[in-house]
């Protein structure tokens, strides 16, 4: 790999520099801002830091800025100690108003946080958050926040436009050295509060044009850790050094789902949703569309991703979720879609098609687009696939105009947000207006009340109860036709660095954009001679 | 033997001439490039035509037995989606030829519209239509495609749209500077004191005199648009679930095809797309021979 | 005489050169006026770019003249069809082309042509009637499915020619018809010409610059000169006793074997210093002046025509005739001057 | 000068005519950078902040005139605004960082392309039925039929993975600090070589035929024949006056090849990383960044046109004959 | 006296694919030292033909299959690259048809004239410029229009240019392919009274081409015809004007409207292509002369000097 000169490749000089490629971007702008949706990588990971990690990969919450938190009885409030002798990298030390300061620059910027009455510093280090309602998840949302310091923020005129070229900042890499349109490097704060954690030299973030050349840097050895999908990676990537070279995809990203347009015939009918579910072979989407990277969906439309949540039972039980194509066929006929020459008709007595709409840069979704529509054809279902922009796509999705589509749902630590997204009446909007989730329209009373149910709930037995319910709930109505989980791909190298989260030490997830990514940086130590 | 014939007074040989004494199809089959290029072209459409009877199954079937290597039961194997890649090349052929030639005969024809309005006209229309062939000429064309492949829907009609808004430009001038120098001619002078109307002229007239100009700039449109369309599917603007030779490198190149190895998946298009610009070149240049006789390769003579 | 066929009267023309953002006019005929009779051939002779050809084109209506009328059987039809001309006047003026190689499509049968111009006016394209036209201008039947390359020069001069004569028009504007022509078949083209006039009474424009056919085959002879006409009258007596500076220069051009060796450069200079800085008009003292119009003075009459010069004392817009004249120089002073400049201030003169 | 008053005209007008489609072109687009960015979140992002962003970033909502008018005086005072997909770098910095790049790679390109080209046509002109001119234009148009993309990745696998001969990506390697150095410049010209390489073998060839082609209808020329009856020396006849002439419409060629080369520079970009505005132009246009897509549509756009007056310009030195006109 | 220029039996083709087209065909003639020789004849008889070989001008499909050129007794044909070079230019020039095109365009008329002195007599740079402005004057021209351009010069002058270039080095033989077809009838005769005025000071033979009968006839010293590649008469120039032998020479004596006398009808010739196996001449003919077999018969000496190409009937009538 002569010639490629990353300083990185084969360097085990213990000073070497744990180097991560960003495939999504083919520059960097020095945008450290936190509020900017479109901050420079590592702003939120190395820079900033959140008052508590959670990680998806073992749902564990590691004290972080805060060293304790207390949730009040009645759940309309929360407080957090923060900890002792943080300080930020300019030397000045971390205080209560500094968190108070950032929820309200928050709130001001981008608006958001409804529930949140106000947020109050007790003391130097004690930080009181008082909500309208009881509201549980919120505990994710404001523990996961970064903090900025006050005394830098309070000074910035635009913070919406403040592109903070010198972030001040709590995280052990905050130093920006070498800043240039494709790659920066991430120096030690000198003031870090853990710093027996600091072990790596410092970080380097690489920009490339896309996964493939992305992909040909990482399985050339060049760096170290990538989030980026990887086509047949045995293949592409570990065995290239099966020593070094390893992968982990745990399941924990949201359920990808197939959604049906509730609102159009025959779509509204829980029996077609069903029969339409039966008829597609995940296994096969699985294995073949998502690279075998992905798990099949159950009926509760929690596999893997909320495990621990997951009413197993329920899941032993179900069936619309098991590729059964004469099952679905049977479903069909007794729904009253009765086949004719081969192809289905609808009630109407016109042929039974559907369009599935994928944004055209989701290639991996248009191959399981593809599968659907020739699993489809198998019961006699004209489908077609249907690939223009996202956002054409996402507006018919939004105004309700489209047949079917492939979607992915609401993201969080509980399912809480997935069941909001998926059978919430609040989050239904007709056709023709504008829906920001719920886009295939179905909503159910009975699944707001469990809804609500859990978000008040004050502790986990009875936050379970409620989200058994919903489970039930979904099992009977096929809201969506939930596909697969979303895995957080990750793939590392253990040349240079070791210590990576793996299965049997999940600490965290091998995503490095995500809150768990500070768990990594943390974590790993590098090799030397 | 050579036939040898006296110098003549009133038969002067123009250079010209010859290439209407015997039609340019013949003399295209008479001339070296040009068959080679023809015979290719010919092969792929037949390929393109019988694809459905010589592919061996459905080129969008997806299954398990992906990433396989070229073998007796998958001659060129099958992609990581288990798709035949044979399969996928003859069809693709159809999607890439119909596109290459529909643009090409699209924008040639609008290309005609405009130089020969361009020319004939003259003056206010003249100056019109040459500004608006010189912007789309000098308007960047890949960033005006992707913009436009963007914005509508996808499908092989917007990318044929697309290709044509953008590829028309090129043509439109080499036609109208041919045209204009027709114009001149005394011979549409001649028509206009007959009293022949101004379509007739255009079209009648000037038109055939324009025959090999306008199937040069047909072949260069229709390699165009075939290298465009390529070149839009490879990033992912055209329509991704046609099966074309653009789209077979997008999902080859998503599928990482050569980081794992799987040439296969990604030779055969690009080898077709350049057979085929390549024997539309070919052709180009014979025509260009046989119009201009001296472009004519030199012949080591015998003895 | 009886009335004229077609009369011009002040006729001028501009052209406009240069695109949109750098208009400038160039004059090409300057206040022009003159008649064509019937059955009679009437020769335009004169240097290159002195603007013969442009006033055939504004006669044949692909020009649109910038001044001037031009009475068909009196009617001004640059009024009556001001953008193009009818189908009418094109069946009545019809136009042959200097270069017979460039006058026929390459692309079309003989056939085409005359086929074209009967049914286009309204005559039955029928084969005796095609059979006529051929015979007419000596050409055989076989010929119609010949494409125009496989014919000689002069045999594409007369499809030409049959082809103007199929629409049967009164006049026919012939452009230099045989200056393209190789010297062996001019006089078998020329002599075509003549007996069209006199078998149909066709009144035709000769346009030359060959002042030995102007001679040969004219009834009338008008010279041309930058823009200008300068003098008219009998084709005989034009060239016998010219009367005009630039008349004479062009006439001692001619090459003539019976004296050889005739070139008299001073004469030369002599006649250039006469029609670019003219000092006295040798008509002017016995009154010949207020006989005609201002810039036309009657030296004589031949055969019923007047013979007229125009005023020496007037140089033809004298800018262009230096221009024009600068070709043929050879003093070495007259040629430091800038010719962009000097078609600058031509130009500016005639705008 | 007039030619070049009235280029001027000209260019100013398809300067007007380019930045209007532009302004025309994305607001036709259907959705909005917001719903965009949320779509390929794809749920990492909660709905609500589709309305916080949407605040953020300001979107326009004045008549569409009002913006057009807006939008024409701020092209003229440069203002392009401030991109949305990096928000909030204004759109000139995200251009100015990146153009440089694309001029460098399309610059070195274009003149290899045309030089070895031309140079290639001249001499297979002259020495018609040469092994070099039997030889090389087949090759070289075969060559050059293959899509950018295409052999920019076959380039990639060879010279950089198998061989290791060059580097894989970016325009320098990552920690080097810019300079005028013979360090860094050795660094920036070993990471252009791929890129650069596809992109002239794809154009070489036609430069080479369009040469030849010229140069044997100028070899047949009265002026050639003139110049050989002067007895002058061969390669004098050949440079000085048959490839002097024939130069002349390759000249011409250069500006239109430069929207081209743009082009071309993109599908390549994407293959080697390359920085440049080509790629920033396809990430602009799928994160719908219409401030950004029209700062780099127009940049791109008034760099040819300048481009091309400027041959213009070298075309009035050459050719003696359009200077009075 | 010896012969400037001897050309014997001299036959070019043009060997295209498929057919073979002879542009002359057994030529012969000679010019004597300050002699003017002219070549007149239809077009594509086969002048131009004759020019190009004697400068070694011919390129494929062209090719001298017989004869020879001698100049100054030196064989033309025998010369090889280098030794041509040398040899056009200083011993024979050349004046084309068209000046317009043959100028360099885009080269000032005083780059173009520094080239011959700069490539034939090692000058400097500057010298060479000094002896072209000077060559400029001898031909009426200002040398201060050294700078100018070919298109910003008038076709006389563009011509006259031309012809300076080819009189810089004094050559033995200048030859002149109508060098003034393109320009007007005022333009024409300055430029013949330059190309006396030049011949008269220098004193070089000239090999004149033109069409036009009278201009040559009141040029040069001695005529020939030609006609289908082939010279058909050979005689001086006034002789063959007062007294054309050959049927075709009369033809085209007879073609041009006289300027003085009476208005008379003339005849011209008549307009039949030629085939492979007849002359073509015989249907020209004015009188009946198809005796005179199929083909051009030879030359053959019918007085001192004066040689046509008749069959012995037709010279005995
Ligand atoms: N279309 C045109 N645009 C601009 N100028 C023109 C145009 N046609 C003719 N001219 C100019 O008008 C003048 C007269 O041209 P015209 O062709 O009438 O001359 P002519 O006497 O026919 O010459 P020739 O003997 O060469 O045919 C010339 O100076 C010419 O440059
Ligand atoms: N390159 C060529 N290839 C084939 N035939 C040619 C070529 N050049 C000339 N000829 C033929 O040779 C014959 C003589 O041509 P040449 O040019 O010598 O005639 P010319 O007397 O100079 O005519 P013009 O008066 O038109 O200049 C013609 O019949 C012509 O067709
Ligand atoms: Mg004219
Ligand atoms: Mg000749």
């Amino acid at each position: 790999t002569g010639g490629s000169g990353a300083a990185g490749a084969g360097d085990t000089s213990g000073n070497q520099l744990l180097t991560i490629p960003r495939e999504d971007l083919a520059t960097f702008t020095r945008n450290f801002n936190p509020l900017s949706p479109q901050a420079a990588p590592m702003t939120l990971q190395a820079v900033y830091e959140p008052l508590v990690v959670h990680s998806m990969a073992d749902g564990k919450d590691t004290p972080w800025l805060a060293a304790k938190w207390e949730q009040a009885k009645d759940g309309k409030s929360l407080t957090f100690t923060l900890r002792e002798g943080v300080k930020w990298s300019d030397g000045q030390a971390l205080t209560a108003d500094d968190v108070v300061y950032t929820f309200q620059l928050q709130k001001k910027v981008l608006g958001g946080f409804d529930y949140l009455d106000k947020v109050t510093a007790v003391d130097a280090h004690t930080v009181k958050f008082s909500f309208n309602k009881p509201f549980s998840p919120a505990f994710f949302e404001i523990g996961g926040h970064y903090i900025l310091p006050k005394h830098i923020w309070s000074k910035v005129k635009d913070p919406a436009k403040f592109t903070n070229p010198n972030p001040v900042a709590t995280g052990p890499y905050t130093k920006i050295e070498k800043f240039q349109s494709q790659s920066y490097e991430l120096h030690k704060n000198p003031d870090y509060w853990q710093p027996a954690k600091q072990q790596i030299a410092g970080i380097r973030m690489l920009a490339f044009s896309g996964n493939d050349s992305a992909n040909v840097a990482f399985t050339n050895g060049e760096v170290d850790w990538t989030q980026s999908f990887i086509p047949d990676i045995e293949k592409s990537f570990v065995a290239k050094d099966k020593k070094h070279n390893h992968y982990w995809f745990p399941a924990t990203g949201a359920m990808i789902n197939w959604q049906l347009n509730t609102t159009k015939a025959p779509f509204n009918d829980p029996a077609v949703r069903k029969a339409l579910s039966t008829a597609i072979d995940r296994d096969q989407i699985t294995k073949v569309a998502m690279n075998g990277y992905a798990e099949p969906a159950d009926c509760t439309g929690l596999a893997r991703t909320y495990d621990k949540w997951r009413d197993t039972s329920l899941a032993a039980s179900c069936t619309w979720t098991k590729y059964d194509t004469d099952a679905a066929a049977k479903a069909l006929d007794a729904a009253g879609y009765k086949e004719s020459g081969g192809k289905r008709l609808l009630k109407n007595g016109k042929p039974f098609t559907l369009d599935i709409s994928v944004g055209s840069a989701s290639s991996d979704w248009i191959s399981v687009a593809n599968i659907i529509k020739q699993d489809l054809a198998k019961v006699g279902i004209t489908a077609t696939v249907k690939t223009p922009d996202w956002s054409a796509v996402v507006n018919s999705y939004e105004q309700g105009t489209f047949d079917t589509g492939i979607v992915w749902s609401n993201n969080g630590a509980t399912p809480y947000e997935y069941f909001r997204g998926v059978m919430s009446t609040v989050m239904v909007k007709p056709v023709g207006e504008k829906a920001t989730e719920n886009y295939h329209r179905y909503g159910d009373k009975k699944a707001d009340k469990l809804i609500d149910g859990f978000a008040a709930a004050p502790d986990e037995p009875s936050q379970r109860e409620q989200m058994n319910g919903l489970q039930k709930l979904y099992d009977e109505e096929a809201p969506v036709v939930p596909l697969f989980t979303g895995p957080e791909w990750g793939a590392y190298t253990d040349a240079r660095f070791t210590g990576w989260p793996t299965e049997k030490n999940p600490y965290a997830t091998l995503g490095n954009r995500n809150g768990s990514t500070i768990l990594v940086l943390t974590s790993l130590k590098p090799v030397k001679g | 033997m050579t036939a040898i014939e006296i110098a003549t007074a009133t038969t002067p040989t123009t250079p010209a001439r010859p290439a209407r004494r015997r039609g340019l199809l013949r003399q295209l089959i008479d001339n070296r490039k040009a068959l080679t290029g023809l015979t290719l072209l010919a092969l792929f459409a037949l390929l393109a035509v019988l694809a459905p009877v010589l592919a061996p199954g459905d080129p969008s079937l997806i299954n398990s037995t992906g990433s396989r290597a070229p073998s007796a039961a998958h001659w060129l194997g099958t992609t990581a989606k288990g798709q035949d890649v044979l399969a996928l090349t003859l069809w693709g052929a159809r999607s890439s030829l119909f596109v290459g030639f529909t643009v090409g005969l699209a924008a040639t024809a609008v290309a005609i519209v405009v130089g020969l309005a361009s020319a004939y006209f003259g003056r206010i229309v003249d100056d019109a239509l040459t500004l608006a062939t010189n912007v789309f000429l000098l308007l960047p064309g890949l960033p005006l495609l992707i913009i436009l492949a963007a914005f509508l829907p996808p499908g092989t009609s917007t990318v044929i749209l697309v290709l044509v808004v953008t590829g028309w430009a090129g043509s439109a001038r080499v036609l109208r500077a041919q045209a204009k120098s027709i114009r001149g001619k005394d011979f549409v002078a001649a028509a206009v004191v007959t009293g022949e109307r101004p379509l007739r002229i255009m079209f009648r007239e000037i038109l055939p005199n324009m025959a090999s100009v306008v199937m040069t700039t047909l072949l260069g449109c229709v390699i165009f648009g075939i290298g465009a369309q390529a070149g839009l599917e490879f990033l992912g603007l055209g329509d991704s679930s046609v099966v074309s030779w653009g789209t077979n490198l997008y999902w080859a190149s998503n599928d990482g095809a050569l980081m794992t190895g799987t040439w296969w998946a990604f030779v055969p298009s690009g080898l077709c797309i350049a057979l085929v610009a390549f024997a539309l070149a070919l052709v180009n240049y014979a025509v260009d021979e046989i119009t201009n006789p001296r472009l004519r390769s030199v012949k080591k003579r015998r003895g | 005489m009886t009335e004229p066929l077609l009369s011009v009267r002040g006729l001028t023309k501009d052209f406009q050169v240069g695109t949109v953002f750098s208009r400038r006019r160039v004059r090409a005929v300057n206040d022009v006026s003159f008649d064509l009779p019937a059955g009679r051939i009437t020769a335009l002779v004169g240097e290159s770019g002195s603007g013969k050809s442009t006033i055939a084109r504004c006669l044949a209506r692909l020009e649109q003249p910038s001044a001037g009328q031009v009475l068909l059987d009196g009617e001004d039809v640059l009024r009556t069809e001001r953008r193009r001309a009818s189908r009418a006047y094109r069946r009545k003026v019809q136009m042959v082309f200097q270069d017979p190689f460039g006058s026929l499509n390459p692309v079309h049968r003989i056939e085409h042509f005359l086929t074209r111009a009967l049914v286009l006016h309204g005559h039955p394209a029928t084969t005796e009637a095609l059979r006529e036209v051929m015979t007419t201008v000596g050409l055989t039947e076989d010929m119609l499915q010949s494409y125009p390359h496989e014919l000689s020069g002069g045999q594409r001069q007369r499809v030409a020619i049959a082809r103007a004569l199929a629409v049967e028009p009164r006049l026919i504007l012939a452009d230099e018809p045989t200056s393209m022509l190789d010297v062996s078949v001019r006089v078998g083209v020329l002599n075509l010409m003549r007996r069209l006039r006199d078998e149909r009474d066709i009144a035709m424009l000769y346009i030359t610059h060959d002042l030995g056919s102007a001679r040969y085959l004219a009834d009338t002879t008008m010279v041309m000169f930058a823009g200008e006409l300068v003098e008219g009258g009998d084709a005989l007596a034009v060239m016998d006793a010219p009367a005009h500076p630039y008349t004479r220069l062009l006439l001692s051009a001619v090459p003539d074997p019976e004296q050889a060796g005739s070139y008299d450069p001073a004469e030369r200079a002599r006649l250039r210093e006469e029609i670019l800085n003219p000092t006295s008009c040798p008509y002017g003292a016995d009154g010949t002046c207020s006989r005609t119009e201002p810039v036309r003075h009657i030296v004589g009459e031949d055969q019923g025509q007047p013979h007229w010069v125009r005023c020496h004392l007037r140089a033809p817009a004298s800018d262009i005739a230096r221009r024009v004249l600068k070709a043929t120089d050879r003093p070495a002073g007259e040629a430091t001057h800038d010719t962009a400049k000097d078609t600058e201030k031509a130009e500016t003169t005639a705008a | 000068m007039r030619l070049i008053l009235r280029n001027l005209g000209f260019y100013l007008l398809a300067f007007w005519a380019s930045i209007t489609l532009n302004f025309v072109l994305p607001r036709f687009m259907p959705g909005d950078p917001v719903s965009r960015m949320f779509a390929q979140a794809q749920g990492t992002m909660q709905p609500d902040q589709i309305a916080q962003l949407q605040k953020l970033f300001g979107l326009d909502d004045r008549p569409l005139w009002e913006q057009y008018v807006s939008y024409v005086t701020s092209v003229f005072t440069g203002d392009l605004g401030i991109s949305i997909t990096r928000f909030p770098t204004p759109v000139s910095d995200v251009i100015g960082s990146q153009i440089g790049w694309t001029l460098l790679l399309g610059g070195v390109a274009l003149v290899i392309a045309a030089v070895v080209g031309n140079l290639l046509g001249i001499v297979a002109a002259w020495r018609r039925g040469g092994a070099l001119d039997s030889a090389f234009p087949p090759l070289l148009i075969f060559v050059g039929s293959f899509p950018y993309f295409w052999l920019a990745m076959g380039a990639l696998y060879l010279f950089g993975v198998s061989l290791g001969w060059f580097p894989l990506r970016h325009a320098y390697d990552a920690g080097l600090a810019p300079g005028f150095d013979a360090e860094f410049l050795s660094n920036v010209a070993t990471h252009l070589v791929l890129p650069a390489l596809t992109i002239v073998l794809v154009s070489v060839g036609g430069w080479m035929l369009g040469m030849r082609n010229t140069m044997i209808a100028t070899a047949a020329e009265d002026y050639i024949t003139m110049a050989e009856a002067k007895g002058l020396s061969p390669s004098r006849i050949m440079f000085r006056y048959a490839a002097r002439n024939a130069l002349l419409p390759s000249v011409t060629n250069f500006g239109m090849a430069l929207g081209f080369v743009v082009g071309g520079a993109l599908l390549t970009e994407v293959v080697f990383a390359y920085p440049g505005i080509g790629y920033q132009l396809l990430m602009a246009v799928q994160g719908l960044d219409y401030p950004l897509m029209q700062g780099i549509f127009l940049t791109i756009t008034a760099a040819v046109l300048l481009a091309n007056f400027l041959v213009d310009l070298v075309y009035v030195r050459l050719d003696p004959r359009v200077r009075v006109h | 006296m010896d012969p400037v220029l001897e050309v014997r039996d001299l036959r070019v083709e043009y060997r295209g694919d498929g057919r073979t087209v002879v542009g002359a065909d057994d030529v012969s003639f000679e010019i004597g030292a300050g002699e003017i020789f002219g070549l007149a004849g239809e077009s594509g008889c086969g002048k131009s033909t004759i020019a190009n070989a004697v400068m070694r001008l011919l390129k494929p499909p062209a090719e001298i299959t017989a004869g020879s050129i001698r100049f100054q007794g030196g064989d033309v044909l025998a010369l090889d690259a280098r030794e041509l070079r040398a040899f056009r230019w200083r011993q024979i020039a050349m004046v084309f048809q068209s000046a317009m095109n043959s100028l360099n365009p885009v080269l000032t008329i005083g780059e173009q004239i520094v080239d011959i002195f700069t490539t034939h007599e090692r000058m400097k740079k500057r010298a060479a410029r000094e002896r072209a402005g000077e060559l400029l004057q001898l031909v009426g021209i200002d040398p201060g229009r050294l700078k100018a351009y070919p298109h910003q010069l008038s076709g006389g002058m563009r011509q006259r240019v031309v012809i300076a270039m080819a009189v810089a080095l004094r050559p033995r033989l200048l030859i002149m392919d109508e060098p003034t077809t393109a320009l007007d009838v005022v333009v024409q005769q300055e430029i013949m009274a330059q190309i006396r005025d030049l011949q008269r000071e220098l004193g070089f033979s000239i090999l004149f081409i033109t069409h036009d009968m009278s201009l040559m006839v009141e040029l040069s010293d001695r005529m020939g015809v030609m006609y289908g590649g082939r010279i058909v008469e050979l005689a001086g120039a006034k002789e063959l004007f007062a007294k054309p032998l050959h049927p075709y020479t009369e033809a085209l004596m007879n073609a041009f409207p006289p300027l003085t006398g009476p208005r008379r009808e003339l005849t011209g010739l008549f307009d039949a292509p030629r085939t492979a196996d007849s002359c073509g001449f015989h249907v020209r003919c004015p009188e009946d002369r198809s005796d005179c077999s199929m083909n051009i018969p030879d030359l053959r000496e019918v007085a001192p000097g004066r040689w046509v190409a008749r069959s012995l009937e037709g010279a005995s009538r």
